[in-house]
C-alpha cells in the first residue's frame, strides 16, 4: 500500500468517510461548490479509493481540494455511506502536515485562515470577534456593519451584549485561566505545532514569490485566479 | 497569297447534277437542327473556355505544340472517340458495338464529303448548300447512264459498305437495350427525357438512311446492300418509286437527334474530344461543375461500365450513387442529389479506371465534397509546435547530423496502430535486413491527410501535410517507408519531399529481397493477394508485392485482380455508408478473393486487413464450401516476416 | 454599482431545459448514429488529435445532448478525419460524418 | 404539494428534548452579530417558559469555525470539546443545549466519532486532564436551541400577543425556513423532522400562524462554506450559493426568512444587500429585501418584545415591512438609539436596498 | 393415498410449481395472501424485452390449475413440525398434514416513500414503476399525476444498491422494466422527451440490449449516467430534478413533468412470517438461504421444505417459472425418498409399466 494513502487512512475522518465510492455522482449533483468551481468530489472520492499514489500526491497539491465548503450534503445522500466532505478534510489535513498547501493558491490560503482563526481562539477564546471583524475588510457587512463597528460598545449594551464585560453573556471577556487551558490544549493536541507548521511554509513560499509576509498574507487574501471558476 | 490547288468546279461527267440549286425543301429540318447544335456548341465551348483560369488555358495552347502530347492527342482522339480501344479491351462485343457507330458513321460523312469534292465540287460552298449537300448527296444527283466508272462504284462500295457496318452497330445497340447482359453488361443506365428522343432517332437514322438511298439507288447509284433493297421496292410498289417521304424522314431524324443532342449523352460524342485535348495537356478539375469539369462531365457517354464495376453496387438500392448519376446530376445542378451521392462513395478509383473516356468522377467528387467541407472550422494551431520529431534513441547518432542519419524513416500512421501486428511485422523485417531506420511515429504521429483530402476539408489537409513534412524532412532521411496505402498516396502525390525517395513498404521489401538482404524461405501456402484501392489504381502498385509473395507461396489469382479489384468496403472515402452496407461490399470482396480457395488473403493494407479480419470473414467462410472454412487474413509483412 | 472586490461566479451545471431539440434533430436526420452512444469512450481512447489537444467524440455527443454545442465543436475542432474511432466505436457510429455533421449544423452560424 | 406526505415523514423523525434544567453554550457567529438573539432565547426559557438555563463565563467556542477551515486538527477541536463537557459535568448539568449549528453538528460527529473509535475517546480524555486537570461525562441529551423552542412552541403560541398573520388581509404570512447544514444533514434522526424535510422551523412557523412554503432549493446550504466566506478571494461562492437561493424562492414571494443557524442569517441577510448594491435587484416588495430572521427574534416578536430590543436594527435588511404585515408598532425614531435613548448616530443608507 | 404439498404463494412461482406438481399426482394445496391469484404479474401490464401482455401470461399460468386447491385470503397461522411432515394451520382453520411445502412467497416493492428525497407520496407528479403499470392497465385517465407530461424521468435503482435505504444488492429487473417503460410513455406520449437516470444499465438477457439500442435509436431516449440527488418541486408543480452527468464530469437539472421511481425488490414481508414459523434460515438482506446456489437452488435448510422464485432474491419472470419448475423435480425426488411406499398417480403409471 501507498505511503500517502496510508497516512491519510490514519486520519479517523477518512476512516468514517470512506467506503466503495460506486460513482454515483450524487455527492456532485447537490454540491454547492461543483456548481461555482471547477470542481467535482466524485472524482476526489475516487481518486482516494484508488490508492494511486500519484493521483493523491497530485490532488494534495492541487486546488481541487480546497473548493470545498464543508456543508456535509454529499453526506446525506451518499448510497455508499461515504463522506466526501470528511474525505476532503483529511486531505487538507495531510496536505498541511506535508507542506503541500502552498503550492496551490487555495491552499495557501490556510496560512492567513490558521493566523486569524488561532489568534481568536487563543487570545479571545472565540473564533470570530467582532473587534476583529473590520468593516474595511468585510464591505460585504453592510452600512450597518460600519455603523455597528464604530459603536459596538454602545450597540452591545443596547441589545443586552457583554463585550469584554466580566461574568457570562454575549462576548463576555473569557477568564485568563481558561485561555491559558485552549493555549496547553492547542500545545498537546498539535495546533500549536500546525500553526507555526503552516506559517513556516507560508513564509518558504512568499520568499519564493519575492513577497514580505505582510504583502504575501494580502496576496492571499484577495487573489482569485479565474481558472478556478467553471467555464 | 494563291490557294494551294484550286477545285475543278466543273462536274464531272459521272454524273448529272440533277438540281443544280443544291437544295430542296426536305433539308429543312437538318439544316435546323444541326444549325441549332453548332451554334449551341460554339457558345459552350466560350463559356467553358472562360471558367477555365487564364494559367490553365496558356497551358493548353502550348500543350497542342509539345509534340509528346500532340501525338498522344491524336492517337486518343481515334482509339476513344472513334475505336473506342478501351472498350474493346474489356468487352468486345461492346467495343464492336460503339466503335461501329461512331467510326462507321465518321467514315459516312468523310467519304460522303469525297464524293462530293470529286463530282459536284461546287456543292462544297455553303452558298450551294455545303452544310447539307454532302449528307444528302445521292439525293441531288443522278448517274450519268454509262459513264459511271469504277471510281464511282468504289465509292458505292465503300458508302454501302459503312453504312452496314453502322446498321449492325445499331442492331446490337437496340439488342442492348432489351438484354444488355450478352454485351457484358449487368446493369445499364436509364436514359433521361432527351436521351430518349436523340437515341430512338438515332437508332432510326441509319435504317431511314438505307430506305432513302435504296429508293433512289436505280437513279443515283448504290452497290450491294442499297441495289437489292431497290429491286425489292420495284418488285414491291412498280415501277416509279416516290421517294420524297423517306428523304424527308431521314432529314427529320437527322434534324431531331441534332437537336436533341446537346441536352443528351451523345453530347459526348463532340465534348469527349475537348476533354482529350484538356486532359491530355494536364489540366485538373478546379471546381465539380465549371471549366475543365464541364468538358469532362459533358464528356461522359452514361454508357454505364462504371455501374457494373462501382462495388457499392452489390445492393441494387446503390446503383443511383453511381457515377454516372453523379455526372448526370451534375449536369443538372441538382445540389441536393450532388452531395448525396457525393459523400456516398468509397473514392476506390474504379470507375476513373475503367472508364472508356477516362472521366475522373472520384475526383470530381472530392471537388464536391470541398464546396461543403472546406469551410468547415476546425483548429490545428497545436500542430505546429506538438508534432514530435522523432525521439533520440529512435535515430541512429543524430549527433553527427544528415550524413549518418538513418537511411530509412518508416511513418506507420494512424491506421497501422490500430494494428499493432503490421508494426511488430515490419520492425522485424527491418531488423532482419539490418536496415537502419528511424520510427517516425512509434509514440503516435499526427495524420497524413489524405483522409481530410478525400472528405473535402483541402485546406485543412494542407496544415497536416506541412506539419509532417517539416518533420521528415527535418529528420534528414532519405526514403521514407510507409506500411499504409492511404498515406503513401498522399506522402507520394502531395507532400513533395524532393530529395527523399516515397516508398510503400510492399515495394521497399521487394528492394530489400532483390537487393539480397532478405533472405526469405518459402513454402506451399496458397496465398491471394488482394489490392488496395490507394495502392493500386491509387498508386499503380500492383506488381511487386506479388512478386515478393510468388516468392513465399503459392501465389493464386483472384476472381478480379488488379485495376478490377475490389474495395475492401473499409474505405475512409465513404462519408456516409453505414456499418451494415460496409459489410455487404466486404462480403462480396472476400468471395472475390476467394474464388480459387487460398489459404491465405494477403493484403498490404491496415484497413483492409481490419475490415476482412471482421465477423464478414466468418460468413465468406461459410458460404464458399468445405476447403475454405479455414482462411485466414495477413498482412503483407505479417507473412514476409514469418518468412524471413 | 458598489464593487466588493468579488462577485457572482457563473453556474456550470448543466441545465437542460436549455436543449435545442430541433438542431439535435436536424443533426439526427443528417447522422442518426448520434443516438446510438453509449459513452464507453473507445473513440477518445485511440483519438490521433488526443494526443495533443483534448479531443473526443464521446465527450462532444454528451455536451450536444447537454446544450453546449459551442463546448462540442471546441473538442472536435482539432479532429483529424483519421478513422481511428470509426474502426474502433462498438456501436458502429460512423463517427467521421457524425463529426462533418455536427460541425455543419452548429458550426455554420 | 400533498402535506400528509411530509407529516409522515415528520412522524418519523421526533427526538426527546429534555424538559428542564439545560447547559447552555453559546455561539461566536450568534454572539458577535446577534447578541439580542440569544438574549431573548434565554429570557423566554427563562420567564416565560420558567425553565433552569445555566450559563458560565469559563466555557468557550468549540473551535467549530476553526475546525471547519481546516485550520486546527481533530484532536485539538474534540479536546475543546471535551472541555466544554467537563464544564457541563462541573456544574451538575446533563443536558447540553448549544446555540451553534456548527458547534451541534460537531458535537454530533465527536461522539459518532468516540463511539466507532473509543480508543479516541481515551486519548481525548488523557489530553483533557493534562492539558486542563479536567474529567468530561458526554452529556445525556444533546439538543440544538431552536429545539427548545420548537418544543415548547405551542406554549408560546399560547402567550403570543402576535400572530404570524398579516393583519391587513387576514392570510397567514408566507415563511422561508433555512436550516444549518450540519443541524441534520450529516446526522438525520438528530434532527427535528430528519434532514430532507426538516420539522424543527416549520412547527414553529405553523404554530404561530405563519405559512411555510417549499422552494427547489430550500435544502441548498447559504454558502458561507467557512474558508470560502473567510477569505475575500472566495467570496464569489459564498454569494453565488446565496443568490441561487434567492432566485429559487422569488417566485413563492416569501414575507420573512426564519433561520436557525448562526451565520445563516447574516449570509442571506447581508448578500441581500450586495447582490442589490452591485446587481441593483433586490427580492422583496418595492425596492425592500426580504426580511431574514433567526428564530429567537421570530419568537420574540410573536411574544410581542420590541423589535429593537431584539436587534432587528442590526440587520441590513429593514424588517418594516414584515413588522407592518404583524401589525406591530414600532417607533422608528428609536430604531438606532443606544441604551436609554443615547444617540449614536445611524448607519447610511444603501443605493438600492430600501 | 397421496402426499401432501403445501405451496405458499400464490404468484408466478407458485402457480407454475402447483401444476406441476398436480400433474404428477400430487394433493397440492396453494394459498395466497391476497384476494387475487397472480401476486406482482397480475398488476403489470407488458413484460420485457418484447412486451407481451402480463394478463396473458397470466391466464397462462392459471389455465393449468384445475385440480388444484386454492385458498385465497389466507395465511399460514401456525407450523408444527412432525417427523417427515409439517402440520400447518391456516387463517382460515382449515389444517394441513403437508409432506412438503414450497416458499414461493416472492418480494415486496421497495416502498419509495422511504427515498424522501425523491418525495414519493410528498410531490405531485412523483410516481413508481408499479404506479406506471397500474397506469397503463386502467387507461389514460386513471391517475391524475401522470397529466400529459411533456418531459419525463426516469430514475434507476430506488431502493437497490443504496445502503441507506437497507439494500446493497442489485434488484436484476430495474434496468430492463425502466427502459422498456420509457419506450412505452414514448409510444403514450411521441414528443415527450424522455430521460433514464442510470448507474450501469445490467441488460444483461437476450434480446434486453436491443431493447436499450431501440430506446436510443427509435425512442431517442436520453440516457444519464448518474443517480438522482435530489428533487423538488417548482412553483408549478413541474419538478427540478439534479443529479450528476458522470460521463460530463457536471452537476446538470431538469426540470420534469413526471418522474418514475424504479422500486426495486425487497424480501416480502408476509414471506418473512412464514419464515419466522418455520425457523426457516434467512440470509442479511432479508432473502432466504438456499442450501446450495448451483445445486441445491430451491432447497431450504429444512427437510421438506423447499424454495422457489424472488423468496430468494431478485429474479426475473423466466427464470422464476424455471425455478418452479426446478422445484417440483425436487420435491418428487425427495418425496419418493421420504415415502417410497406413498401410491401417488405417478408411482401408480411407473408400476403400470
Amino acid at each position: 500500500m501507498g505511503r500517502l494513502y496510508d497516512l491519510l487512512m490514519k486520519d479517523y475522518r477518512l476512516k468514517e468517510g470512506l467506503n466503495a465510492c460506486i460513482n454515483c455522482g450524487t455527492c456532485t449533483a447537490i454540491c454547492p461548490a461543483a456548481e461555482f468551481y471547477r470542481y467535482d468530489p466524485r472524482k476526489i472520492v475516487d481518486i482516494v479509493q484508488s490508492k494511486d499514489e500519484e493521483e493523491i500526491e497530485k490532488l494534495l497539491k492541487s486546488e481541487t481540494i480546497w473548493y470545498c465548503g464543508e456543508c456535509m450534503s454529499c453526506v446525506t445522500r451518499c448510497p455508499r455511506k461515504n463522506a466526501p466532505g470528511l474525505i476532503v478534510m483529511a486531505l487538507r489535513n495531510l496536505s498541511i502536515e506535508l507542506g503541500y498547501f502552498v503550492e496551490s493558491e487555495k491552499g495557501r490560503q490556510q496560512c492567513i485562515l490558521t493566523k486569524d482563526l488561532c489568534a481568536n481562539i487563543l487570545d479571545y477564546g472565540y473564533c470570530v470577534y467582532p473587534r476583529r471583524f473590520d468593516y474595511a475588510g468585510h464591505p460585504e457587512a453592510g452600512r450597518v456593519w460600519e455603523w455597528e463597528e464604530k459603536h459596538l460598545d454602545d450597540v452591545f449594551e443596547r441589545l443586552g451584549g457583554n463585550l469584554d464585560g466580566g461574568g457570562p453573556g454575549a462576548m463576555r471577556r473569557i477568564p485568563q485561566e481558561d485561555l491559558d487551558e485552549l493555549k496547553r490544549i492547542f500545545d498537546e493536541t498539535g495546533a500549536t505545532e500546525r500553526m507555526e507548521k503552516v506559517r513556516a511554509a507560508g513564509l518558504r513560499k512568499a520568499a519564493e514569490m519575492g513577497l514580505t509576509e505582510e504583502e504575501f498574507m494580502q496576496k492571499i487574501y484577495t487573489d482569485s485566479d479565474p481558472k478556478h471558476l467553471n467555464r | 497569297m494563291t490557294p494551294l490547288y484550286i477545285l475543278p468546279l466543273q462536274t464531272a461527267p459521272e454524273v448529272i447534277d440533277r438540281i443544280p440549286s443544291g437544295y430542296s425543301n426536305f433539308v429543312i429540318p437538318f439544316v435546323v437542327g444541326i444549325s441549332f447544335m453548332l451554334i449551341w456548341l460554339t457558345v459552350g465551348l466560350f463559356r467553358l473556355m472562360a471558367k477555365i483560369p487564364a494559367r490553365d488555358r496558356r497551358r493548353l495552347w502550348k500543350s497542342f505544340f509539345i509534340p509528346k502530347i500532340a501525338l498522344k492527342n491524336i492517337r486518343d482522339l481515334f482509339c476513344d472517340c472513334l475505336f473506342h480501344t478501351k472498350i474493346w479491351k474489356r468487352k468486345p462485343l461492346l467495343g464492336y458495338m460503339h466503335s461501329a457507330i461512331a467510326f462507321g458513321w465518321f467514315m459516312l460523312i468523310v467519304l460522303g464529303h469525297l464524293e462530293v469534292a470529286l463530282f459536284v465540287p461546287k456543292h462544297l460552298a455553303w452558298t450551294d448548300g455545303g452544310l447539307f449537300y454532302p449528307i444528302f448527296y445521292r439525293f441531288f444527283v443522278w448517274i450519268n447512264p454509262g459513264h459511271v466508272s469504277l471510281r464511282g462504284w468504289f465509292f458505292f462500295f465503300l458508302m454501302d459498305f459503312f453504312l452496314l457496318y453502322v446498321l449492325t452497330g445499331v442492331g446490337m445497340a437496340i439488342f442492348k437495350r432489351f438484354r444488355s447482359i450478352v454485351l457484358g453488361m449487368r446493369h445499364t443506365t436509364k436514359p433521361s427525357l432527351a436521351d430518349r428522343i436523340a437515341l430512338y432517332s438515332l437508332w432510326l437514322i441509319f435504317p431511314l438512311r438505307l430506305l432513302a438511298e435504296s429508293f433512289t439507288a436505280d437513279l443515283s447509284g448504290g452497290s450491294f446492300l442499297t441495289v437489292p433493297v431497290n429491286m425489292l421496292w420495284h418488285w414491291i410498289f412498280g415501277n416509279n418509286l416516290y421517294f420524297m417521304p423517306v428523304w424527308w424522314a431521314y432529314s427529320i431524324c437527322l434534324g431531331l437527334f441534332f437537336a436533341a443532342m446537346p441536352f443528351s449523352r451523345y453530347m459526348h460524342i463532340l465534348t469527349e474530344v475537348l476533354w482529350i485535348l484538356l486532359r491530355n495537356a494536364g489540366l485538373q478539375p478546379s471546381h465539380p461543375r465549371k471549366g475543365v469539369a464541364e468538358a469532362e462531365i459533358y464528356a461522359c457517354s452514361s454508357c454505364g461500365l462504371c455501374l457494373d464495376a462501382c462495388p457499392m453496387n452489390v445492393q441494387k438500392k446503390n446503383l443511383k450513387y453511381s457515377s454516372v448519376y453523379f455526372i448526370r446530376f451534375l449536369r443538372r445542378h441538382n445540389e441536393k442529389k450532388i452531395n448525396d451521392i457525393a459523400d456516398k462513395c468509397l473514392m476506390c478509383d474504379k470507375c476513373h479506371a475503367l472508364c472508356p473516356v477516362g472521366v475522373d468522377a472520384p475526383a470530381l467528387r472530392r471537388a464536391q465534397r470541398a464546396t461543403v467541407n472546406d469551410s468547415l472550422c476546425y483548429d490545428y494551431s497545436y500542430l505546429q509546435n506538438r508534432v514530435p520529431a522523432p525521439e533520440a534513441n529512435d535515430i541512429v547518432n543524430v549527433a553527427t547530423g544528415i550524413s549518418d542519419a538513418p537511411e530509412v524513416m518508416y511513418f506507420a500512421g494512424c491506421m497501422t496502430h490500430l494494428t499493432p501486428r503490421i508494426i511488430k511485422s515490419v520492425e522485424k523485417v527491418f531488423k532482419a535486413a539490418s536496415v537502419n531506420y528511424v520510427f517516425a511515429d512509434r509514440d503516435g504521429g499526427i495524420c497524413c491527410g489524405r483522409p481530410l483530402m478525400l472528405a473535402g476539408k483541402t485546406s485543412a489537409a494542407r496544415e497536416t501535410i506541412s506539419a509532417n513534412r517539416k518533420m521528415i524532412l527535418d529528420s534528414g532521411c532519405r526514403t521514407l517507408v510507409l506500411s499504409c496505402p492511404i498515406c503513401y498516396k498522399i506522402f507520394k502525390d502531395e507532400y513533395n519531399l524532393k530529395g527523399i525517395e516515397v516508398l510503400h513498404y510492399t515495394q521497399y521489401i521487394k528492394r530489400l529481397v532483390e537487393q539480397g538482404r532478405l533472405k526469405l524461405s518459402s513454402c506451399d501456402e496458397r496465398l491471394v493477394y488482394h489490392d488496395p484501392c490507394e495502392l493500386g489504381r491509387g498508386c499503380g502498385v500492383y506488381e511487386e508485392p506479388r512478386k515478393v509473395l510468388s516468392q513465399v507461396g503459392t501465389l493464386v489469382p483472384a476472381a478480379k485482380e488488379g485495376d478490377e479489384s475490389i474495395c475492401c468496403g473499409g474505405s475512409l472515402g465513404s462519408l456516409t455508408l453505414d456499418a451494415r452496407d460496409r459489410a455487404k461490399i466486404t462480403e462480396s470482396s472476400l468471395v472475390n478473393l476467394v474464388a480459387n480457395n487460398p489459404q491465405t488473403i494477403v493484403t498490404a493494407c491496415p484497413l483492409c486487413l481490419m475490415t476482412f479480419s471482421g465477423p464478414a470473414l466468418d460468413t465468406v467462410s461459410h458460404n464458399s464450401g468445405e476447403e475454405a472454412t479455414d482462411v485466414k487474413v495477413k498482412d503483407f509483412a505479417e507473412v514476409i516476416s514469418q518468412r524471413v | 454599482m458598489v464593487d466588493f472586490g468579488f462577485g457572482l461566479v457563473p453556474s456550470s451545471r448543466i441545465n437542460l431545459d436549455l436543449f435545442d431539440r430541433e438542431k439535435f434533430e436536424a443533426l439526427a436526420a443528417l447522422e442518426p448514429d448520434v443516438r446510438k452512444c453509449m459513452a464507453c469512450g473507445s473513440c477518445a481512447a485511440v483519438c490521433t488529435a488526443g494526443k495533443f489537444v483534448r479531443t473526443s467524440v464521446r465527450d462532444a455527443i454528451e455536451e450536444l445532448f447537454n446544450a453546449h454545442p459551442d463546448k462540442a465543436l471546441d473538442l472536435l475542432k482539432s479532429c483529424q478525419l483519421c478513422g481511428k474511432c470509426t474502426m474502433v466505436c462498438p456501436r458502429g457510429i460512423n463517427t467521421r460524418h457524425l463529426i462533418l455533421s455536427i460541425a455543419k449544423i452548429y458550426g455554420t452560424k | 404539494m400533498i402535506y400528509e406526505g411530509k407529516q409522515k415523514i415528520w412522524s418519523d423523525y421526533q427526538k426527546d428534548i429534555p424538559d428542564d434544567h439545560y447547559f447552555y453554550v453559546r455561539s461566536c457567529i450568534r454572539q458577535s452579530f446577534f447578541p439580542a438573539s440569544e438574549a431573548a432565547f434565554l429570557k423566554i426559557t427563562r420567564q416565560e417558559l420558567g425553565k433552569d438555563i445555566f450559563e458560565t463565563e469559563h466555557h468557550t467556542t468549540c473551535g467549530g469555525i476553526a475546525y471547519h477551515s481546516d485550520t486546527i486538527p481533530q484532536e485539538t477541536a474534540m479536546t475543546i470539546i471535551a472541555r466544554q463537557f467537563a464544564l457541563m459535568a462541573k456544574y451538575g448539568y446533563e443536558n447540553y443545549v448549544c446555540s451553534c449549528i456548527t458547534s451541534f453538528g460537531l458535537y454530533c460527529e465527536t461522539m459518532e466519532t468516540w463511539r466507532e473509535f473509543p480508543e479516541l475517546e481515551a486519548k481525548v480524555r488523557e489530553n483533557l486532564w493534562k492539558t486542563c486537570k479536567l474529567e468530561f461525562a458526554k452529556p445525556k441529551v444533546l439538543v440544538h436551541a431552536s429545539d427548545l423552542i420548537y418544543k415548547y412552541r405551542n406554549l408560546i403560541a399560547a402567550q403570543a400577543k402576535h400572530k404570524l398573520v398579516n393583519v391587513h388581509t387576514g392570510r397567514p404570512l408566507r415563511a422561508v425556513e433555512h436550516i444549518g447544514c450540519h443541524y441534520s444533514k450529516m446526522f438525520p434522526s438528530k434532527g427535528v423532522g430528519g434532514a430532507e424535510y426538516p420539522y424543527v422551523l416549520v412547527g414553529m412557523i405553523e404554530a404561530w400562524g405563519g405559512e411555510i412554503i417549499d422552494y427547489p432549493e430550500r435544502r441548498h446550504c447559504c454558502g458561507f462554506g467557512f474558508r470560502q466566506y473567510l477569505v475575500k478571494g472566495n467570496r464569489g461562492y459564498s454569494l453565488s450559493n446565496t443568490h441561487k437561493k434567492f432566485e429559487s424562492m422569488e417566485p413563492y414571494q416569501p414575507d420573512l426568512i426564519i433561520t436557525n443557524c448562526p451565520g445563516c442569517p447574516y449570509f442571506l441577510d447581508r448578500w441581500q444587500y450586495v447582490i442589490a448594491e452591485s446587481t441593483g435587484k433586490t427580492y422583496g416588495e418595492n425596492g425592500h429585501g426580504i426580511p431574514v430572521l433567526t428564530y429567537e427574534e421570530v419568537a420574540g416578536l410573536v411574544l410581542g418584545y420590541d423589535p429593537w430590543d431584539l436587534g432587528l436594527q442590526t440587520h441590513q435588511v429593514g424588517p418594516e415591512p414584515l413588522l407592518d404585515k404583524m401589525g406591530i408598532e414600532y417607533d422608528p425614531a428609536r430604531k438606532f438609539l443606544g441604551k436609554d435613548g443615547k444617540d449614536i448616530g445611524r448607519p447610511e443608507s444603501c443605493m438600492y436596498l430600501k | 393415498m397421496k402426499n401432501n404439498i403445501l405451496i405458499i404463494g400464490g404468484g408466478p412461482a407458485g402457480l407454475e410449481a402447483a401444476s406441476g406438481l398436480q400433474r404428477l399426482g400430487y394433493n397440492v394445496i396453494l394459498i395466497e395472501r391476497s384476494s387475487m391469484l397472480g401476486g406482482h404479474l397480475a398488476s403489470w401490464d407488458r413484460l420485457f424485452p418484447d412486451g407481451v401482455s402480463a394478463r396473458g401470461t397470466l391466464k397462462g399460468l392459471l389455465a393449468q390449475m384445475d385440480g388444484v386447491k386454492c385458498f385465497t385470503d389466507t395465511e399460514v397461522r401456525s407450523i408444527n413440525r412432525l417427523e417427515k411432515s409439517y402440520n400447518v394451520i391456516l387463517s382460515n382453520g382449515i389444517t394441513v398434514l403437508a409432506d412438503a411445502v414450497l416458499v414461493a412467497s416472492g418480494f415486496d416493492l421497495f416502498k419509495a416513500e422511504k427515498k424522501e428525497e425523491y418525495g414519493y407520496g410528498i410531490y405531485d407528479h412523483v410516481v413508481t414503476n408499479a404506479d406506471l403499470e397500474a397506469w397503463f392497465n386502467a387507461g389514460p385517465d386513471s391517475d391524475t399525476r401522470i397529466d400529459k407530461p411533456k418531459r419525463i424521468g426516469f430514475v434507476h435503482c430506488v431502493g437497490s444498491r443504496d445502503e441507506k435505504s437497507g439494500c446493497r444488492s442489485c434488484s436484476k429487473v430495474c434496468c430492463a422494466t425502466a427502459v422498456k417503460q420509457a419506450c412505452e410513455m414514448k409510444q403514450a406520449f411521441p414528443d415527450a422527451q424522455v430521460y433514464c437516470f442510470y448507474m450501469d444499465l445490467r441488460m444483461f438477457g437476450r434480446h434486453y440490449e436491443d431493447l436499450y439500442l431501440s430506446a436510443q435509436k427509435d425512442y431517442s431516449v436520453r440516457f444519464i449516467r448518474g443517480r438522482v440527488a435530489e428533487v423538488s418541486e417548482n412553483v408549478d408543480g413541474s419538478l427540478l430534478v439534479k443529479a450528476e452527468d458522470t460521463v460530463a464530469g457536471k452537476p446538470l437539472k431538469v426540470t420534469l413533468d413526471l418522474l418514475v421511481l424504479m422500486a426495486g425488490m425487497r424480501p416480502s414481508a408476509a414471506g418473512k412470517r412464514v419464515g419466522k414459523l418455520l425457523e426457516m434460515p434467512m440470509e442479511e438482506d432479508g432473502f432466504f438461504a438456499v442450501r446450495d446456489g448451483i445445486l441445491a437452488g430451491q432447497r431450504s435448510g429444512l427437510p421438506g421444505v423447499f424454495l422457489a422464485g424472488a423468496a430468494t432474491g431478485p429474479k426475473t419472470l423466466p427464470e422464476t417459472v424455471a425455478e418452479a419448475r426446478a422445484a417440483v423435480v425436487e420435491i418428487d425426488r425427495y418425496l419418493s425418498d421420504i415415502f417410497p411406499n406413498v401410491k401417488n398417480y405417478k408411482t401408480l403409471v411407473r408400476e403400470r409399466w
